[in-house]
């Protein structure tokens, strides 16, 4: 299963879970099932079924540049950054 | 220096003359300002004179009334946007700062805020005008200190801010705004217990000032504003599709209705991203119903477009005394100026990015002050955190007797290694850029000569990928016209022409290269964080696969073979029983046999890794005056793989010396009522010809594996060692560590002085 | 008392008759009347020499000249450099050693490094980098500049020995 | 650019009746250098230019029985391309050589450099060094001033309306006499001075005393200073390190410089001092003939 990773402002909501376990073949559905794992995750994460605006997610290495439909590999890491931009 | 393995390619590592190169050498090339259409007014923009103030009321009409004036607007011309956040390509933007950035909106937030603007006959008239417009203010006290602005005391620019953070929970509206619109925290391993391992630890505050990409280019745009409602859009931008939907959003217009015709570029460094004059001129021309110029005077550039964030930072680091690095905190604070958006995410991800740190925590802060909102500068961010790191580190080096290199490669990332922000490395080229410099002329070389002193430090740059579009037609002279939208700040369009030409297996000069606009071109994100090459290659290299598949098809046509008997390669056809037709024959077959060839490439999903660099540098010291010489330079780069290595070179050569001049002298310099006193080129000083001595580069090359040909981008990293590296040289110089920059004379002066005393 | 008036002058060769302002500069009126845009306005006071041109042989800011001081003039501008078709030493030079990357400031650059020949074919690294000191690049970190410079003088030192 | 005239006189009477006439609403025009960027920016707005370029007297570059002339309008690079201005008056060469780029040196003058009277004029110290009087005509016929007499204050100076900056002379230089002018930059070309020195000096017959000196400074006053006792002291000294530490000390004593954009008042009190020392030694060294390698700019 994929393995996201919780930022601290997160943690509260996973009772201080750093990394979380959670299936899901693309973004949506992993997002979905931590949301039913732990209620309001989502709110945090997305605006309107999307990514949050200058929010930024690294599946497996790579940001991901299909949002909600980036296809998630069953072991890929999953990491919420601030989005970069550059010169 | 190339990996043993090197592919064998005829295009790639050759170094043609750009396409664009005639046009240029004899001034023939059309940037923004050189765009002259029937009818066209000249526009010039009211800029506040008071770095923090409320606005309570605007007169034009004496300006409407001078002879020659043809329409006057303020932000009441602008439509409301309300609190919307929009992606933009390279970042997201609040709509409302965005248009009150545009033209201020019931307050000014920095000195040279735009207020109103006057399109008129000719330039002299819209300036006499500009002086006719009253605006009475309500002065408030400038905050202009970040760790000022970040107190419970300190006046709030914005109404609208609260402290936000990656998955922190929305701020309520009810709750008290503040100057700090954001909060950052990384945490990997264990602090505590990481630095309770380590035998020695340097802990030092620093700070840096405001710096400016300084462009020669002023800002431009011409807009015609049409009576069917279309607006065309003329403009030196690093990208057209960015300014077409900042353009759109600005005006609340449909995006279909706004076409941006990208210009040639004088230079952007990422300053020509956010959106400044076009929604501006495109209402000057509504009002007149004319074609409208607007440019900028340099000192509007420096006090209203977007430098790079002064900060304010505190880092710490831990190692073992036989040279593994065990720990790492940072503490950054970033002048956001004066809206949110300074590039404290990327600075806190990069602060630890060139080491394999096991403990580490980081903690940044996006701060409005009453100066410009900042924007994108050369690996944003990047440069301040290596300039704290990069001196530790030697620090470090000096403490426990190791060899600042040899430290470097011991502790450097590598494939593998988790960064403090989470993601873990694939292959990259640290350590080989290290050993590079290691392995120079330059390092082996004994420097001698009093108060001279030698440095080194890395940098690190994560690159991007984005998305980019290209199309490719088969002409009927077996040449190729490729129309590609990113916009050419530096060669790109030779350097993705150059891709194409090596996936047909025709010349580089058989390529004709046109950046196009936004109505004839697919979607292409901005010209910048190191993607273009990357990207917009990827989607070149695209279309070439797209010609092939279309020519197999026409030479099984012409040969009545079926098409899995027909492959393409070593710029040709070749069919059953040695069936041949060179790209050029069956390029003048195409009219008999289906018309036009036309490819299509593009890119999304591809990202790069990130690239490093290591410089090595040579200072003399004036001990009296405080002032540095730069005696020699070298610069080494982990490119992936050099398309153009002239135009690699010459990207690292002008990385290097905008790093030297932020180093040494580069800074804006206010005065306790937050004018910049410095807004020109003869006191913002960047560096002249007369300054540096050549660059040497040594161009590593570790393929990116995301990319066919291996690239990596290489524009940004080369700004992020040289102020490191160059205070590491004066320690080694004259004994003084400096942790402020720009490490002007007096600055250093000061501190010799105090070592003296 | 400040109308407008004409000024009579020699650009590339050509004599040319423009009406301006006294208020205008040589830049204003290159560009904006005479469609001279080959010269670049960077920063408007002298500091960046994109506006270069060479007035009665001098090279000067345009930007610091005004149009109406130009009277009599004989001027060269970038659109002047190259002989019909054929790029002169300086320009190739620039163009093989990839001596520029925006380009915005290459015209000022190459019409210094003509004057710089012209009052010294055989400049040394030193001699180059003070001539050329006041014109700003941003991109190049001048070492292909320099090169480029070097280049055409030695091109131009074997045309003329030859 | 506001709205001017703009003339052009031939001889320096109709200059002065231009000028007269307009009464402090005229400015002479030169090589522009300082004045067109002024007036860009609003700084000035005078209602009429006066070109005067095309006066001969201001264009004289010449030597005589009573010494150097330099017209007011003469352009930097035709002194430092002067031979006798490069063998004897080296101090205002080196001046001339770092006013702005190679471009600006074709066009910006001493006079237009001493009548912008900006304190960091990189010529001013040079000309106060070497003896420079001004000459200048007007209304009331012509009347002479020391160069260290002409500015009042930062952009102001002894010229009452009407009159015009015709020349500055220089005495002939004395045997055994040399002089250099260098400025602390921040960079090494392209800058206003944060401090400039100027010295000239006279060596006895041994070149091991002093006979006399002129020692001015810039960029650390309201105007550009004649450093008097600094000069007066060195009269009859031998010239080595404690006579010119004496000398840098006098001089950084009048020193009473402002904090801006291009260094602080401590930096350019102990810059003030530097300079000075290291100016005196190349135009001693000048002095005897000797080359002292100076690097342009650093």
């Amino acid at each position: 299963m994929p393995r996201v990773f919780i930022p601290p402002p997160m943690r509260s909501l996973t009772e201080g879970e750093e990394v979380v376990e959670v299936g899901g073949t693309n973004l949506r559905q992993v997002i979905e099932n931590l949301e039913q794992r732990f209620p309001g995750i989502k709110e945090r994460l997305c605006q309107e079924e999307e990514i949050r605006p200058g929010l930024a997610v690294d599946i497996g290495g790579s940001v991901a540049t299909l949002g909600m439909l980036q296809r998630t590999a069953p072991d890929a890491e999953i990491h919420f950054l601030p989005a970069i931009g550059g010169g | 220096m190339a990996t043993a393995d090197k592919p064998k390619y005829k295009v790639i590592g050759t170094r043609p003359v750009r396409h664009d190169g005639a046009d240029k050498v004899t001034g023939r090339a059309k940037y923004g300002a050189d765009i002259k259409l029937t009818g066209m007014l000249y526009g010039a923009t009211l800029r506040s004179p008071h770095a923090h103030a409320k606005i309570k009321s605007i007169d034009t009409s004496k300006a409407e009334a001078l002879a020659g004036v043809r329409a006057v607007v303020t932000s009441a011309d602008l439509p409301e946007q309300g609190d919307r956040i929009v992606e933009l390509g390279e970042g997201a933007a609040n709509m409302r700062h965005l248009t009150a950035n545009v033209l201020a909106r019931g307050k000014v937030l920095y000195k040279g805020h735009a207020i109103a603007a006057v399109a008129a006959d000719n330039i002299h008239i819209a300036e006499e005008a500009i002086k006719l417009i009253k605006v009475e203010y309500e002065l408030l006290p400038p905050v202009l200190d970040v760790r000022k602005a970040m107190s419970a005391e300190s006046p709030v620019l914005n109404d609208d801010i609260r402290t936000e953070s990656v998955g922190s929970a929305p701020a309520s509206k009810d709750s008290k705004p503040t100057n700090i619109a954001k909060h950052f925290l990384f945490e990997k391993g264990d602090i505590a217990a990481g630095f309770a391992k380590a035998d020695v630890i340097v802990e030092r505050e620093f700070d840096t000032s405001m710096v400016h990409q300084g462009y020669i280019e002023p800002h431009n745009a011409t807009v015609f504003w049409n009576t069917d409602g279309k607006i065309t859009v003329w403009l030196s931008t690093q990208g057209s599709f960015s300014v077409r939907q900042q353009t759109a959003e600005l005006l609340k217009v449909a995006i279909s209705n706004v076409k941006v015709v990208p210009t040639e570029i004088g230079g952007g460094f990422g300053g020509k991203i956010s959106v400044y004059l076009p929604p501006v001129a495109a209402m000057l021309s509504k009002k007149s119903g004319r074609p409208v110029k607007l440019v900028m005077s340099r000192t509007s550039v420096f006090e209203a477009t977007g430098p790079t964030p002064g900060s304010h930072m505190k880092v710490k680091l831990g190692a073992t005394k036989d040279g593994k690095l065990v720990a790492g905190e940072a503490w950054i604070a970033f002048e956001a100026g004066a809206y949110t958006g300074s590039p404290i995410g990327p600075a806190c991800m990069c602060v630890f990015a060139c080491y394999d740190l096991p403990n580490g925590r980081v903690e940044g802060f996006d701060v409005c002050v009453n100066k410009p909102r900042t924007n994108a500068y050369r690996a944003p961010g990047s440069t301040h955190v290596a300039f704290a790191t990069e001196t530790l580190i030697n620090e470090i080096c000096e403490k426990i007797d190791i060899d600042p290199a040899d430290f470097r490669i011991k502790n450097a990332a590598k494939e593998g290694v988790r960064r403090v922000d989470g993601p873990v490395y694939a292959r990259v080229g640290m350590v080989e850029t290290v050993e590079a410099i290691k392995n120079s002329e330059h390092y082996k070389a004994p420097l001698e000569g009093k108060h001279r002193g030698r440095g080194i430090a890395s940098g690190f740059w994560f690159n991007c990928g984005l998305k980019s579009a290209a199309s490719a037609t088969v002409n009927p002279d077996g040449t190729v016209s490729l129309l590609e939208g990113s916009t050419d700040i530096g060669g790109s369009r030779t350097g993705i022409a150059m891709q194409l030409a090596e996936a047909l297996g025709i010349t580089a000069e058989e390529v004709t290269p046109t950046v196009g606009d936004t109505d004839s071109v697919g979607y292409c994100d901005v010209t910048g964080g190191s993607r273009v090459t990357f990207a917009t290659g990827i989607a070149a290299i695209e279309a070439a696969k797209d010609i092939q598949r279309q020519l197999i098809a026409r030479a099984a046509m012409i040969w009545d073979v079926d098409a899995s008997k027909v492959s393409y390669s070593d710029g040709g056809l070749h069919g059953p029983a040695g069936k041949h037709l060179s790209f050029k024959e069956i390029a003048a077959k195409l009219h008999g046999t289906g018309g036009a060839v036309i490819g299509r490439g593009t890119s999304s999903e591809a990202t790069q890794g990130g690239a490093f660099g290591t410089h090595c540098v040579d200072v003399e010291v004036d001990v009296d005056l405080g002032k540095v010489q730069i005696l020699r330079y070298t610069a080494a780069q982990d490119c992936g793989t050099a398309i153009h290595p002239s135009y690699v070179e010459g990207q690292i050569q002008g990385g290097a010396v905008q790093g030297i001049g932020w180093a040494l002298n580069e800074e804006y310099w206010y005065d306790e009522k937050g004018e910049m006193r410095n807004a020109t080129y003869l006191d913002y000083r960047i560096p002249t010809c007369y300054d540096v001595p050549m660059i040497d580069t040594i161009i590593v090359e570790v393929p990116d594996p995301q990319h066919p040909y291996g690239v990596r981008g290489v524009g940004e990293v080369p700004i992020c060692p040289p102020p490191a590296a160059i205070a590491n040289a004066i320690y080694d110089a004259v004994g003084v560590r400096m942790h402020d920059l720009p490490m002007s004379p007096p600055k250093l002066l000061a501190e010799i002085l105090k070592k003296e005393s | 008392m400040s109308g407008k008036r004409v000024v009579t002058l020699t650009i590339n060769g050509d004599q040319t008759e423009v009406l301006c302002e006294p208020r205008q500069t040589l830049l204003e009126v290159l560009r904006n009347n005479l469609d001279f845009t080959g010269t670049k306005e960077g920063c408007s006071n002298g500091n960046c020499g994109a506006c270069t041109v060479l007035m009665d042989g001098r090279p000067v800011v345009s930007c610091l000249v005004l149009a109406v001081e130009a009277e009599g003039a004989e001027l060269r501008t970038i659109e002047g450099v190259a002989c019909g078709s054929h790029l002169d030493e300086v320009q190739s030079a620039f163009l093989e050693g990839a001596a520029l990357q925006c380009g915005i400031c290459t015209p000022g650059f190459i019409v210094q490094t003509e004057a710089l020949l012209a009052e010294n074919p055989n400049p040394s690294e030193d001699d180059i980098r003070f001539y050329l000191a006041g014109n700003l690049c941003r991109c190049t970190g001048y070492d292909k500049i320099v090169r480029a410079v070097q280049a055409a003088a030695e091109k131009r030192q074997v045309a003329r020995s030859v | 650019m506001h709205a001017f005239d703009y003339q052009a006189p031939t001889t320096v009477a109709e200059a002065i009746q231009l000028l007269a006439k307009h009464n402090g609403t005229a400015r002479p025009l030169a090589g522009g250098t300082d004045l067109i960027d002024q007036m860009r920016v609003g700084r000035f707005a005078p209602e009429v230019v006066i070109d005067v370029k095309k006066l001969k007297e201001l264009n004289v570059l010449s030597v005589d029985a009573d010494g150097l002339h330099v017209g007011a309008a003469v352009p930097c690079y035709r002194i430092y391309s002067d031979e006798t201005v490069n063998s004897q008056y080296t101090a205002l060469a080196d001046s001339c050589h770092i006013i702005g780029g190679i471009q600006i040196q074709s066009r910006a003058s001493i006079g237009g450099n001493l009548c912008n009277s900006g304190p960091a004029a990189d010529s001013t110290p040079s000309m106060i060094a070497l003896g420079g009087v001004c000459v200048i005509t007007g209304p009331d016929g012509t009347r002479e001033v020391p160069v260290e007499s002409f500015c009042t204050g930062p952009g102001k100076n002894v010229l009452k309306p009407g009159e015009l900056l015709v020349e500055v002379r220089f005495p002939t230089r004395p045997a055994n006499s040399g002089s250099h002018y260098r400025r602390m930059i921040p960079r090494n070309e392209m800058d206003i001075a944060v401090v400039g020195v100027g010295a000239s000096v006279v060596l006895d017959a041994s070149g091991q005393k002093f006979a006399s000196a002129r020692i001015a400074l810039g960029a650390v006053a309201p105007t550009p200073l004649f450093a008097q006792a600094a000069s007066a002291l060195l009269a009859g000294q031998p010239v080595n390190d404690e006579t010119l530490d004496k000398a840098a000390t006098a001089a950084r004593e009048i020193a009473s410089p402002i904090t801006d954009m291009r260094g602080t008042r401590e930096y350019r009190i102990h810059v003030t001092g530097v300079l000075v020392k290291r100016v005196l030694q190349a135009a001693v060294a000048r002095a005897r003939g000797e080359d002292i390698g100076y690097c342009r700019g650093h």
